[in-house]
């Protein structure tokens, strides 16, 4: 589906907990053909600071709304979260490619599917673990600490098996995210490994988890960010490496196949 | 009455006639393609296209864009598949969209380039007219064409020779006279000039002490550049005779009419369309009323018209 | 423990010795008397008055500022009382003030006018400093000295040979090439260059169609012009040896670094003053804050330390 | 006393009417020194833009609160009007001159200082009256229409005697303040003529105030607006022609005696 540029009515932009928040804002078109892993591009203000949109992924979507979970970490964010229910926000979207799921999960049993997220990076996997609910994925969830892990609920309510890691090991495991997905791995050797990988996360984060399922020559798909001008395919200043040339990573991504990207 | 008779937004440039003034500027437009569905792409006035080079660019490393106090900074490099990609893969559709399309062009190492590119692009009927980028400031050059005289009229003149189509020099603002470069292309026989293209500029990641831009150094746009544009067009238009598509930080109509006022015969939009893809239309339907309301029939009777101000 | 060594603040500007590297520019602090009361001026680096002329100067029209896109423009016309009564009724509130001072000067008319005022200035001890003003875009010429690497090469040998006092040669960013300049000003003497005074820039009130500056054009400073202002800096860094103090735009400590890593000695905080006159000071402790966190015992080691950007 | 630079509280940020607000914030040493025809410059919201200060007259004080009363007209207004009561305002002040009364009010009878106000011009002048309540100033508002009339009934509990007039005639006289000051002063040729008139408005509406106020030889102080960078007398921007050469409107201003004005 094309997208489209539209003021759409904010229904609820709540704070979550720290600096993280949630806004849902009404849009029909949007709500129905969004699909996991696109993103909108938020004018979060009126006027010129911050001057360019900010790219936010659907975190779900129900009925004609449309979610979205973000951390204030700047400009942008902060005046997005003092938006008021009831006001308009000019959203562009839904862009991107999205996680491919249908094609591929279709032949996978239970289980065989493994969301890994890095702190933001839950936003967009919960939508794409609502779709593949029934292959009963596992999240891996990693945060720096307790309070900053996200969706754990939302996950678990859609019947995944969730385990968490913090880096102060505040709550669940200790360490990275990573290191929770290698050890996941090396146990399930025998139970019959996982065989796709879902990521989002910091870049840092998704260069070790392409190593891990390369290693283990497990098929990943990674939600990948970059600064974005546009967010649409025109300014081409999104580029990332891959084994055919630079790509877009708001047009030919944010999602790349693992195989894909020179890392 | 006045107020109510139909104003004509259209200008000519060179051959070229325009049914109204205003365009999307070279490579924040793609080749229109990417704005299906956020636009009606046959209303506008014209399209420039990304620049095309002879052979496919990868264009330069990233980050490649970043985001400065009302403006940004983009170093893509001229990023674009090469002429004969362009004609079969980008051409067509912008052919069926039946309004006047401007490649802009620009020569990789040796200026000869623009021969052979002018070549081709001259067989071409749609081809209305054809921008000569001599200001790109992500190419690693250490000089720009635009920023010599003598090196932008020996170039003009050359193209001149090779077509009779509408020909648009764009000049650099890293300059210290654009008035000079402006006559010397009029002189070497350009239809006209376009004012701006980015300010040469660096930003500084100060956590990472590095440049945002992969190429460390990255062209400016945006509102932040609108004064220093407006300026430009003013200083050419009272030096040269030919027409100014003038362009640099205009987002709404008000943006637009300080260029017309400073001596535009057209404007350019380029970062808005990132913000809000509809800036262009907006401004067409922005100049039909303004001119409307005050009685404006027709647009050469408001460029280049400001008045001293009287405290 | 290095965390907690006291950095040390201090630069050399040729003979110039700055406590601090943070100054206030030109024009935008007036002769420091109208902050008496706002900030604690003995903290300042260095204080540079505003530019002084040999006879008194009414300057331009009014009006001589707008506001514009993170910036502003000016057309003061350097209105300034005159040599005489500078030294006679502004010098000694600033000698008070026991911190270096520095003179910016310019002619009117003649480059002779340089000679004179420097002849006047080189007597007077607590002038620890000359900046030459020779990028002022408020008067009206059609050329700047400092546009011409040969007549900055002319005037800054000429004034070398009057005054054994630090020289500081301030540059306009309007050029083709800032480092071809700032070469002919190291080359002929001068100690430093004080980079960037404003941009050439116009804004229009489409009500009025007419330049919201009396004058029509005005000069372009505060945030917007940073990134080109940083660029000039590191381009300037890469060519010359010479201590660049840095300036446009910067506003806060994370502005000023920027201005560091690409290669200033020291730093002017110019628009800023009119905002947030404490900003100056406010640098200052944020310098010493960022030197004791990351260990940094002395400025020169993040002059110019700039890294390449990986993505 | 010397200006000064603090984050003051704000007390109350209220519409009063169309697009006029009133703002109190809190700073004892700011309403212990402010005068009639004093300014402060506001930093209207944070970030860049718009990047200048704004210059509001102190329209009253009271204890320890300044009260400012503005037109929101562009956006450094409109986002000043959108700040919120216990949030801490950026201001500097009190700036400027201020109106000259003491000296010159002592010798005068009553109701022989006329107050001209034209829109927004009412602002200064409310704290003037205060000042000079004693004398039963007699006060002039000039406005557009009905609604823009402001703070007639403050000059009214304060004592003054309050003519309106409005450019559509839906409140009081029909026309120009300064036509109902020609008028006013030839009525009261016989009862002895005014001796001082003060006014603050639209710069057309000053000079001919003080067009008028020369033909009958009265003297006369008009408050000033011009764009000001700074407010504080170091930029030099924000000059106006005197007998005397350019004036700072910012520190030798805002308020001028009419004869010192080449108008
Ligand atoms: C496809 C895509 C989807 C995204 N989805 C989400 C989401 O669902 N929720 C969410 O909270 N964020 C998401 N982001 C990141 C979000 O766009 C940025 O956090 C936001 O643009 C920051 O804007 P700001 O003005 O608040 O911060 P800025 O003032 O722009 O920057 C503040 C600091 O954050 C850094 N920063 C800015 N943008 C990014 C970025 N894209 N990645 C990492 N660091 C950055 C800056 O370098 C700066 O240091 C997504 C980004 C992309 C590209
Ligand atoms: C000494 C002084 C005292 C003032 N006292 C008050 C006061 O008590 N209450 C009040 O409401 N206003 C007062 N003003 C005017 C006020 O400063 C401006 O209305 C304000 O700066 C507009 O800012 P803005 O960002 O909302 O509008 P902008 O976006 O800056 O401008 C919007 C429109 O208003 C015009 N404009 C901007 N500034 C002025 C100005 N100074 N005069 C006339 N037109 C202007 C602009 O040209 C533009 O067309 C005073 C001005 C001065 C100089
Ligand atoms: C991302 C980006 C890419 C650009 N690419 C080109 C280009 O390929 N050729 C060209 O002549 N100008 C190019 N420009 C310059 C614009 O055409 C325009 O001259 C400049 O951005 C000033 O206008 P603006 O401030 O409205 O963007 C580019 C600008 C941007 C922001
Ligand atoms: C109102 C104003 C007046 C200025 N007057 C002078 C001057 O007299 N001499 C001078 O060398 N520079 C003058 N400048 C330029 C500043 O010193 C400085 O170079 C420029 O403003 C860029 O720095 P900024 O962006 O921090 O203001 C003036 C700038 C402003 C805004
Ligand atoms: S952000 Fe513009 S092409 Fe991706
Ligand atoms: S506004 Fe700066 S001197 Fe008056």
């Amino acid at each position: 589906m094309e997208a489209v540029q539209l003021k759409a009515k904010i229904i609820s932009n709540k704070k979550l907990k720290c600096n993280y928040w949630y806004l849902e804002f009404d849009s029909r078109i949007i709500a129905k053909s969004a699909l996991p892993g696109q993103f909108i591009e938020v004018k979060t203000g009126n006027g010129i600071d911050p001057l360019l949109r900010r790219p936010i992924s659907v975190h779900s979507v129900s009925g004609t709304q449309v979610k979205l979970v973000y951390e204030v970490i700047g400009k942008g964010t902060q005046i997005l979260s003092e938006r008021k229910p009831g006001a308009f926000l000019d959203v562009i979207g839904p862009l991107g490619n999205g996680f491919e799921y249908n094609r591929l999960t279709k032949k996978l049993d239970k289980q065989k599917t493994i969301l890994v997220a890095g702190g933001m990076g839950v936003a967009p996997l919960v939508f794409l673990a609502e779709k593949i609910k029934s292959h009963r994925p596992v999240v891996l969830i990693g945060a720096r600490n307790k309070e900053q892990v996200l969706c754990a609920q939302e996950f678990k309510d859609l019947g995944c098996k969730v385990i968490i890691t913090t880096d102060d090991g505040s709550l669940g495991f200790k360490g990275r995210v990573t290191e929770l997905l290698k050890g996941f791995l090396s146990e399930n050797q025998k139970t019959g490994k996982p065989e796709h990988i879902y990521a989002c996360g910091p870049q840092p984060m998704l260069k070790t988890v392409v190593q891990i399922s390369r290693e283990n020559n497990i098929a990943s798909q990674l939600s990948l960010e970059t600064h974005m001008a546009c967010g649409f395919g025109v300014c081409l200043g999104c580029v990332v490496s891959t084994k055919t040339g630079y790509k877009r990573v708001c047009k030919d991504g944010p999602v790349f196949m693992g195989k894909e990207l020179i890392w | 009455m006045v107020k109510h008779a139909k104003p004509n937004l259209s200008v000519n440039i060179g051959s070229l006639v325009l049914r109204n003034p205003v365009m999307v500027a070279s490579g924040t437009f793609g080749y229109a393609e990417e704005f299906k569905g956020l636009l009606d792409l046959k209303k506008l006035g014209a399209i420039v296209t990304k620049t095309i080079t002879i052979k496919p660019r990868h264009g330069n490393i990233s980050p490649r864009t970043c985001e400065t106090p009302a403006g940004m900074l983009n170093s893509i490099g001229l990023e674009n598949p090469g002429i004969d990609s362009f004609i079969k893969n980008k051409l067509p559709f912008l052919k069926k969209l039946g309004i006047p399309i401007i490649v802009s062009i620009a020569a990789e190492d040796d200026p000869g380039e623009f021969y052979i590119l002018v070549g081709q692009l001259d067989k071409i009927n749609e081809v209305c007219a054809i921008e000569l980028n001599i200001s790109c400031p992500n190419m690693q050059k250490n000089k720009l064409i635009s920023q010599d005289a003598g090196e932008t009229s020996a170039l003009v003149s050359a193209v001149r020779k090779l077509t009779k189509k509408c020909l648009i020099t764009k000049l650099s603002p890293n300059v210290t006279s654009i008035s000079d470069i402006a006559l010397a292309a009029q002189e070497a026989g350009s239809d006209a000039v376009a004012l701006i293209n980015t300010l040469s500029g660096m930003s500084i990641d100060v956590y990472k002490r590095a440049s945002k831009i992969g190429s460390w150094v990255g062209g400016l746009s945006g509102p932040a550049i609108r004064p220093i544009a407006v300026k430009m067009v003013w200083e050419a238009y009272n030096k040269i005779k030919i027409p100014i598509i003038g362009m640099g930080g205009i987002m709404d109509i008000e943006n637009a009419l300080e260029f017309f006022f400073a001596g535009s015969t057209a404007i350019s939009v380029g970062t808005a369309n990132f913000i809000n893809p509809r800036a262009s239309l907006e401004i067409i339907s922005g100049l039909e009323k303004y001119m409307a309301d005050n009685g404006i029939l027709n647009l050469s009777n408001i460029t280049g018209k400001l008045k001293a101000c009287e405290d």
